[in-house]
């Protein structure tokens, strides 16, 4: 049981929580921190397994770079069209139909 | 291609092909004058060539061939003769109506009805069976009434029945003889372990057209309504195909059917005489015109049930059915087409015309000096129970005894209805020339048309002797004291 | 030679997104057709130069796999390269006069599509696990910018839905290529699947295949995944409708279909199999019914892709633990389905998107009378239908007959029926538009006719959709090139 | 209701199903040793990378493609943003503040984020550091300026904004093909030029990432878009 | 590759390409149209002679390439394939010219022309067909060329009957399919051969055969009217008569015939399926449909509909012939696969006649309609006569070959069947011709439109002559060499001695 597997574990456990609230929430901007969660876990896993044994790896650190900023960038989007979302329908979830006004609240 | 050749293609194509002017509507007058010249090859072919010749026409249908021997050779000129005198006769006798369809069916019913004189092959004589058959419909429901059209739907109901049993029968006999040639099919029959069916078949389906009784019932319906040059012929020459039907398929030569002969001895005789019941009380001319040709054909059953019967004497009956199938047709083809007469009304001259309206009659009931007097003796000898080998040998003679008392019942029964449906007038003179034709060739042109029957007649002249003329009298006595008596009990009812 | 081509294939649609960017719409479109020109050629050139000598790995940056990233240039790579560039160049040229360049917003649509299509390149050859999942990133990205172009409400519902799917299959694969490099410490495919030829199947790798292809399967929209597919593919403009449900989708199968088909043997469980086998069958009856019961044009061609993307996943149960020759039939049935699906989607979304362009409407009664006064728009919708319903010669049928071939020969004749039913449930959707367009409609023609070079993209598209059938062989035969051992 | 606690049920028990699952194959996978021993092969490769980090070095150069089309992954968001973004000008009143605070925390940290962010940029090829968190933190001030209400104009969507979010790409690209056409594979650099090459690209990356991320978080949604939809959502 | 080769090809490519042009061809361009149309069909008249010429020497007309592995496209030309090619060369041209005039000024021409041709085409490629999986491609092209012309009216009505037909017809194909993919894993790629493959099949694949031969025959069976299977064609009754006429006549049920006789003589040879206990089934439906057909055919009030359900009835004596097990009845159900089809043809092109002049449609409002139209209706009544066998005309010879076939082996049910179904033609068919020619015509008609000096429009005209002509001359000139008889018995030579 070393560091670096302990962070893999809590991976996981991030993994569970990002996981949940992706499915359970359906507040847009909270669904995203969750996705948000679920990456972090991803990155944890990611970067705890190879350093586990064979000591630092820079390669799963470059990758995990790579991956927040995608991560980064797909929240980003998300986050202009949630606004945006919300800017016209005045709403803040898929699950129900949108009512029919444009420009929500000036 | 010997000239005859091309006579006999004429023959059966002139008839087949006129029916094609009927597309320009304006030749349907044209029509009306060609109706007599239409069986003019057929009758000069059976006049002019001999039997023995034969067509082959490996093109037609499984391969085609047509010939001519003396019984095809007799039927053909019965009927070439019949449907001239009967065209001569349309010519006058149509109205305008309708004309140009009457025409049509007319030239395909002559058409069919020649050519299955001639056909030899399987494929061409039933084609040309068919072809007479559904044309004739054409001829039957012509004038459009309703009981017209009703005897039509009888018609063609029994003579589809017909067709398909012929067909059948057709089938397994060719199957048995494994040929498309008629001539052999009667020892295949025989050979044929389905002989009883085939033949039940055959005689069935042709059955139909020759009357045979318990099939007749079409005839009396068909007959009269149809326009009286059309029913001449059919009841002269289109019921003789039946006959013919039979005489070419079935195995006479072949073997002694002697279950067959005697059901066919039993059903001439039901008919010759039955038909005479429900004849003599008819009010139309023509429907007891009909019943006399029943039992007409009841008559020559007997013969072909004796042929059947016994082999031996099948030759020679044949040549006898032929010739008595001949005066027959002639006969009663003059007789149906005196129906459509007028009488004029000169004293003398309607004595005459009645006399000439009645003497065909008298022949077909035997009258001395006729051709009836000739066909019956031949009979009388044909069926002589001496030399004929079957059950009822002995019955037959007293059984044409009183198919003889029989006819001349009709007959007179027919010149009495006659009488009260006849009116005073004059005839157009192409109606008068083609029922004048008809009595002259049934009287007279009769001896020299070209019959002959081995062993009893020979050459055309011949009378009866002395010793015959009663045996052919006095069945007409008897009948004339029954008509006599009817009469007479009837005027004594009238006077309470 | 091959250098050059291969750099061309990957600078092009990057350089010419940085192009279009810069420009606006309509010389936008120019550059692009330039574009377009370069990158077929290229595929073309490179098609021909695998089929005549093989393909071979392609190291980038000079580094070779393990520690570089390795292109694996391949014939099925290539086959859909070019495909890819075909059928992107006919929504590109499509898009050229379909698209209103008078919206300012619109002169983003060049560089989305070119990053698009770098993206799906780098799927196509990708052989290294995480450079995939930056692909797929891509590809993902792009396409809802695509979709949520214009940004109304209902396209941002959609695109929104659509991002969170993407998103989170790509979180489970990248979860899976963790895994993956914990356990074998490396990134390379082919570094995988060599060592597990030595070696025997170490523990709890299963999940990472698994965890892969769940979230794959996600970005495939597989039943029951495949909630999000009808709302974006249907409210999109044609043209992108046509990229997403002719190539995105593909992108995403591709690598499950890589992976299982390398990995599924030593990796793969025949429940898996047999699983991932149920949902395509499901997906193919469900989305068939579902299509038929949709009142909008768009949406019936949308739930269509749903079900055909069903006989994709097919692949997996006929090729575990089977004979070589089923696992061959099966594979190159998938391959077919892919090319012919793609060709036919595509015509099929452009020909819907000029039909409702000339009718005005999206719904499917308003085509009533189109068949006498649209005949052309109606036609190549018909035969890109034909190859929908799998019916000779086209490439579907092809594909249909190697999958029955396959499933009759490895005895799994569930799937036979699964095939057949298919076929006629796709029919019932596909005659149902013509049904509505045959109905006597008016005397009179008040349509908006399209311009021909509309109506004619979609037509080319179809006629090769259907045109397949009949070189399917040589085409396959292209695929079926062995790869040429390159380094490990 | 009581569908709505059941699916939450559902919901929660398989996501502790999934982390149990994925702890224990991490478990198992833990156990056994990885066959490919990758950091050794990359030490040996390190010297010919050009950059001493071999973080940098996987980031640029071994693994340069991701980072390639990591950075396109940056653009596309940047775009679709801008996509959506007001093309009016607009100083907005209620963002500039006179907020003393702010104000006097912008004259602070606005040079000192530079400076950061410099050294941040010039530390990334020896030390934990490079492009992205310059960028990171370029982009952090650019936020702060624009909470101070300085319009920063450049962010309108214009010309000048689309070269900004491409500069760097653009370089990087160029550099790829560049070394593709003198003959090596794509992205092959030099050996000689590797490390200028690196650097021009992280200097150039870094004003692209800041411009991105403040380009998204400028991109404030007000045009009313009225595209004919083609189809309802479901 | 030689001409030889390429013969079928261009057979193939001339409507093809007729349909392509006609699809390019803007709708007002109706006088080019028609010269395309007809040039295509001449030309096409004239390579199928030269092929049938060819065939009867003794030249092979083939050709193929591998498609999909282990799958070839292959064409070619035997005597079976150049009868049924021949007949639709031959009806095509008729067909076209009387649609030519049916349609004159109606809309959507260009739509029907094009699909015409290419369902001509497609009745061309099953012909041609080499094997199972070429002959399968053309079936459902087939299926699909003439929906549009099912639906061509537009109405409801006419969506309806389409819409029954593709049911019907795609899950055929799709059982087929099944089935010819079963084959083909069992056994491999088999092409067409007189005498059939499994001659010698071995015994533990015979199971298999049998299933896939039900198969096989109940996918086909949905084309040709089997019993369980007819149900599209009454209501396919709704498009234009002549696509009737062609449906009914030439392409679709004929595919389907043409289709068992394939299977029955090529792939599994009558030996081989008579062996494996398939025929005496495959004879009994085929018996029944005929009765069943005609029985329906009675109580038919629409004159189209009565002429549909006789189809199905007489498309029945083909299959009948070939499930007999002899050459002679085998001879008999090839040649009616002609006979049929120009007796039918010419029916219907009549109706369709009766229908555009007179506007009747229904039987009772025949009355008298002869004298009115004379020209179609002698054409009506051979036709008629025909179908009930009355000897000269084509039906008879059918008849009677298959007749005397079915005693050779002795069945001597089939006679029975034979005679009732004749019988019931007759039923069917009688009253209609009386009601033509005896009776007295309502004093107007539906809707009656003059034509000129003709009954009606030249081009409605003289098509129903012509076919009825033939149907006088297949019948007359039987023993003729190259008539349909003398055909059909060179093809079950070849196939009973192969």
């Amino acid at each position: 049981m070393t560091v670096p597997l302990l962070y893999a574990l809590a991976g996981t456990v991030l993994c569970g929580i990002g996981l949940l609230g992706l499915l359970w929430l359906s507040h847009l901007l909270r669904k995203l921190l969750a996705f948000n969660i679920l990456g972090s876990g991803v990155f944890l896993v990611l970067v705890g397994l190879p350093q586990h044994q064979g000591g630092p790896d820079p390669v799963p650190q470059a990758l995990v770079l790579t991956g927040i900023v995608v991560a980064i960038a797909a929240t980003a989007l998300a986050v202009v069209l949630i606004r945006r979302y919300y800017h016209l329908s005045g709403m803040t979830s898929l699950e129900d139909e949108p009512p029919a006004r444009k420009g929500g609240r000036q | 291609m010997a000239p005859q050749m091309v006579l006999v293609l004429l023959a059966v194509c002139v008839p087949l092909v006129y029916p094609a002017m009927a597309l320009r509507p304006g030749w349907s007058r044209a029509m009306r004058y060609v109706l007599p010249v239409l069986p003019l090859p057929a009758l000069v072919l059976a006049l002019a060539t001999g039997p023995g010749w034969q067509l082959e026409l490996p093109w037609l249908l499984n391969g085609g061939l047509w010939a001519m021997d003396e019984l095809r050779r007799l039927f053909l000129l019965l009927t070439a003769v019949l449907w001239m005198v009967a065209g001569i006769y349309a010519v006058g006798y149509l109205g305008a109506r309708n004309l140009r369809r009457f025409c049509v069916f007319w030239g395909l019913t002559l058409a069919g009805n020649l050519g299955l004189t001639l056909a030899v092959d399987i494929g061409s004589f039933y084609s040309f069976f068919a072809l007479m058959t559904f044309a004739a419909y054409g001829l039957v429901v012509h004038e459009g009434t309703a009981e017209a059209t009703f005897a039509g739907r009888v018609y063609l109901v029994m003579a589809v029945l017909g067709e398909m049993a012929i067909l059948v029968g057709l089938l397994l006999a060719a199957a048995a003889a494994d040929s498309q040639i008629l001539t052999d099919l009667p020892e295949a029959i025989a050979g044929s372990p389905r002989q009883d069916l085939i033949i039940a078949l055959l005689l069935g389906g042709f059955g139909v057209k020759a009357g045979l009784p318990l099939l007749h019932f079409w005839l009396p319906l068909a007959h009269p309504v149809a326009p009286t040059p059309a029913s001449a012929v059919l009841s002269g020459a289109m019921i003789k195909a039946g006959l013919l039907g039979w005489l070419v398929t079935l195995p006479f030569a072949e073997i002694a059917m002697p279950g067959w002969g005697t059901l066919m001895i039993l059903a001439g005789a039901v008919g010759s005489i039955g038909a005479a019941i429900p004849g003599v009380v008819q009010q139309k001319p023509k429907a007891v015109l009909a019943y006399s040709s029943i039992s007409q054909m009841g008559l020559m059953l007997l013969m072909v049930g004796a042929a059947l019967a016994d082999p031996e004497r099948a030759p020679v009956l044949f040549s006898v059915i032929a010739l008595y199938a001949l005066h027959h047709g002639l006969a009663k083809g003059s007789l149906f087409l005196s129906t459509g007469l007028s009488v004029p009304a000169g004293r003398l001259r309607r004595a005459g015309i009645w006399l000439l309206i009645a003497l065909p009659g008298f022949s077909l009931a035997g009258l001395p000096f006729t051709s009836g007097a000739l066909a019956k003796l031949a009979m009388k000898d044909g069926l002589a129970a001496n030399n004929l080998d079957s059950a009822l040998a002995g019955y037959l003679a007293p059984l044409m005894t009183a198919g003889a008392v029989a006819t001349l019942l009709l007959v007179l029964r027919y010149l009495w209805t006659l009488r009260s449906k006849v009116e005073t007038g004059h005839n157009p003179p192409l109606l008068a020339a083609g029922w004048l034709a008809s009595v002259g060739v049934s009287l007279v042109a009769f001896w020299w048309l070209p019959w002959q029957v081995e062993g009893l007649v020979r050459g055309p002249v011949w009378l009866p002797q002395p010793y015959q003329l009663w045996a052919l009298v006095w069945p007409m006595l008897i009948a004339v004291a029954l008509a006599a008596v009817t009469l007479l009990a009837k005027w004594l009812v009238k006077q309470r | 030679m091959t250098l050059y081509l291969m750099a061309g294939l990957l600078f092009t649609p990057l350089a010419w997104a940085v192009l279009t960017l810069l420009v606006g719409f309509t010389r936008g479109r120019l550059i692009t057709w330039a574009g377009i020109l370069v990158q077929v050629l290229v595929s073309l050139t490179l098609w021909l130069a695998v089929s005549r000598d093989g393909g071979f790995y392609y190291g980038l940056g000079g580094w070779d796999a393990p520690l570089g990233i390795e292109l694996r240039v391949d014939g099925l790579a290539v086959t859909f390269v070019l495909l890819t560039a075909v059928v992107a160049s006919a929504c590109a040229i499509h898009a050229g006069v379909y698209i209103d360049p008078d919206k300012p917003w619109h002169r983003y649509f060049w560089p989305l599509f070119w990053f698009l299509w770098s993206g799906l390149n780098a799927v196509w050859l990708g052989g290294d696990l995480f450079n995939l999942y930056v692909g797929l990133e891509l590809i993902s990205l792009a396409a809802v910018g695509l979709v949520a172009l214009g940004g109304s409400v209902a396209a941002l519902r959609a695109s929104i839905r659509y991002l969170l799917a993407a998103l989170l299959g790509s979180l489970a694969y990248l979860l899976g290529v963790a895994l993956m490099y914990g356990q074998f410490g490396t990134l390379s495919i082919a570094g995988v699947v060599f060592w597990l030829d030595q070696h025997p199947v170490p523990a709890g790798s299963g999940l990472a295949l698994a965890l892969m292809i769940a979230g794959l399967a996600l970005k495939t929209a597989l039943f029951p995944l495949h909630r999000w597919l009808p709302p974006a593919h249907g409210i999109a403009r044609s043209p992108v409708s046509a990229l997403l449900s002719a190539l995105v989708i593909k992108a995403s199968f591709y690598i499950a279909a890589r992976l299982w088909l390398e990995l599924g043997e030593p990796l793969g469980s025949l429940a898996a199999a047999q699983l991932v086998g149920l949902m395509g069958s499901a997906a193919v009856v469900w989305g068939s019914w579902l299509a038929c019961r949709q009142p909008e044009l768009k949406q019936v061609v949308a739930y269509s892709s749903v079900a055909q993307i069903g006989y994709l996943f097919l692949l997996f149960p006929l090729t575990y633990s089977v004979s070589e020759s089923v696992a061959l039939q099966a594979r190159q049935g998938m391959t077919l389905q892919v090319i012919s699906h793609a060709l036919a989607k595509a015509a099929m979304f452009l020909a819907a998107g000029n039909l409702i362009l000339s009718t005005g409407s999206s719904r499917v009664n308003a085509l009533t009378g189109v068949s006498r006064f649209l005949p052309f728009s109606l036609f190549s919708f018909g035969l890109a239908g034909v190859s929908l319903m799998g019916l000779p010669p086209s490439g579907g049928f092809a594909a249909k007959w190697l999958l029955l071939q396959a499933s009759l020969g490895s005895a799994q004749w569930w799937w036979v029926l699964v095939l057949l039913a298919g076929g006629l449930l796709s029919a019932v959707y596909v005659f149902r538009i013509y049904r509505a367009s045959f109905l006597d409609g008016p005397e009179t023609d008040q349509f908006y006719h399209p311009p021909r070079s509309l109506e004619l993209v979609p037509m080319v598209l179809a006629l090769m959709a259907l045109g397949l059938g009949l070189v399917a062989d040589p085409v396959l035969s292209v695929m079926a090139l062995p790869l040429e051992d390159g380094s490990r | 209701m009581m569908m709505g606690r059941m699916r939450t049920g559902l919901i929660v028990l398989a996501c502790l199903v999934v982390t149990g699952v994925l702890a224990s194959s991490i478990w198992t996978i833990a156990g056994n040793p990885a066959p490919v021993d990758l950091p050794r092969m990359l030490s040996e490769n390190l010297e010919r990378s050009g950059v001493e980090h071999p973080v940098t070095a996987v980031l640029l150069n071994f693994r340069s493609y991701d980072t390639l089309l990591e950075i396109g992954v940056l653009v596309i968001a940047g775009i679709a943003g801008i996509s959506m973004a007001e093309t009016t000008a607009r100083a907005d009143p209620n963002l500039r503040t006179g907020d003393t605070l702010l104000y006097a925390l912008q004259r602070w940290f606005v040079p000192l984020m530079l400076v950061l962010a410099g050294y941040l940029l010039w530390a990334g090829a020896d030390r934990p550091g490079g492009a992205f968190q310059a960028g990171a933190v370029l982009a952090a001030m650019g936020v702060l300026l624009r909470l101070g209400g300085t319009p920063m104009t450049f962010l309108r969507p214009g010309l000048l904004l689309r070269l900004g979010l491409i500069t760097g790409f653009t370089v990087f690209l160029l550099v790829a093909v560049a070394s593709a056409i003198a003959g090596e594979a794509f992205l092959a650099y030099p050996p000689a030029l590797t490390r200028p090459l690196i650097v021009i690209i992280e200097t150039t990356l870094t004003l692209s990432i800041a411009m991105v991320l403040l380009a998204l978080f400028v991109s404030a949604p007000v045009n009313d878009a009225e595209d004919p939809d083609e189809g309802s959502p479901t | 590759m030689t001409l030889n080769a390429w013969m079928p090809v261009f057979a193939l490519m001339t409507s093809l390409i007729a349909a392509v042009v006609i699809f390019a061809l803007p709708e007002k361009g109706y006088r080019l149209r028609t010269t395309v149309n007809l040039g295509a069909a001449l030309l096409k008249l004239g390579l199928v002679a030269v092929m049938v010429w060819g065939v009867f020497r003794g030249v092979d007309y083939g050709l193929s390439y591998t498609m999909l592995p282990g799958v070839t496209f292959m064409l070619k030309a035997d005597a079976l394939s150049m009868m049924f090619a021949g007949l639709s060369a031959v009806l095509w041209l008729l067909t076209t010219i009387y649609a030519v005039g049916y349609l004159e000024n109606s809309p959507n021409r260009a739509r029907f022309f094009g699909f015409f041709s290419l369902c001509v085409a497609s009745t061309m490629g099953v012909a041609l067909a080499g094997n199972l999986f070429t002959f399968f491609l053309f079936y459902e092209m087939l299926t699909l060329s003439t929906y549009p012309l099912v639906v061509h009216r537009g109405t409801e009505k006419a969506l309806q009957a389409g819409r029954t037909y593709i049911i019907y017809t795609l899950t055929g194909g799709a059982v087929l399919l099944l089935g010819i993919a079963w084959l083909h894993g069992v056994v491999g790629d088999l092409p067409f051969r007189p005498g059939g493959h499994f001659g010698d099949a071995d015994p533990d694949i015979q199971q298999s055969l049998i299933l896939i031969f039900i198969l096989l025959v109940a996918g086909l069976g949905v084309k040709a009217a089997l019993f369980p299977l007819h149900g599209w064609l009454p209501q396919a009754m709704v498009a234009p008569a002549p696509v009737s006429a062609l449906l009914h006549a030439v392409a679709v049920v004929k595919a389907g015939a043409f289709g068992i006789v394939r299977v029955v003589h090529d792939i599994y040879g009558v030996e081989a399926s008579s062996a494996l206990g398939l025929l005496e089934p495959l004879a009994w439906l085929a018996a029944f449909t005929i009765l069943y057909g005609s029985v329906r055919a009675l109580s038919q009030g629409d004159l189209k509909r009565r002429l549909a359900f006789s189809t199905i009835s007489q498309v029945s004596y083909i299959i009948l012939g070939i499930s007999l097990f002899g050459p002679v009845a085998a001879a008999g159900g090839l040649v009616h696969l002609l006979h049929q089809g120009i007796m039918k043809i010419t029916l219907f092109f009549c109706a369709g006649n009766y229908a555009e002049t007179l506007g009747i449609h229904r039987i009772e409002e025949l009355d008298g309609a002869g004298p009115r139209m004379p020209g179609t209706s002698v054409a009506f009544t051979i036709g008629a006569f025909g179908m009930i066998g009355v000897p000269p005309l084509a039906g008879f010879i059918t008849k009677w070959t298959m007749g005397s076939g079915a005693l050779a082996v002795d069945m001597g049910w089939v006679i029975a069947v034979l005679v009732a179904s004749s019988l019931l033609n007759a039923a069917y068919f009688l009253p209609v011709v009386h009601r033509l020619w005896f009776r007295e015509p309502a004093d107007r008609w539906p809707r009656e439109c003059r034509w000129g000096k003709l009954e009606t429009s030249a081009w409605l005209f003289w098509p129903p002559l012509l076919t009825a002509v033939m149907t006088v001359m297949v019948g007359v000139l039987a023993a003729l060499t190259f008539s349909p008889l003398f055909w059909a018995e060179l093809i079950v030579l070849r196939e009973y001695s192969p």
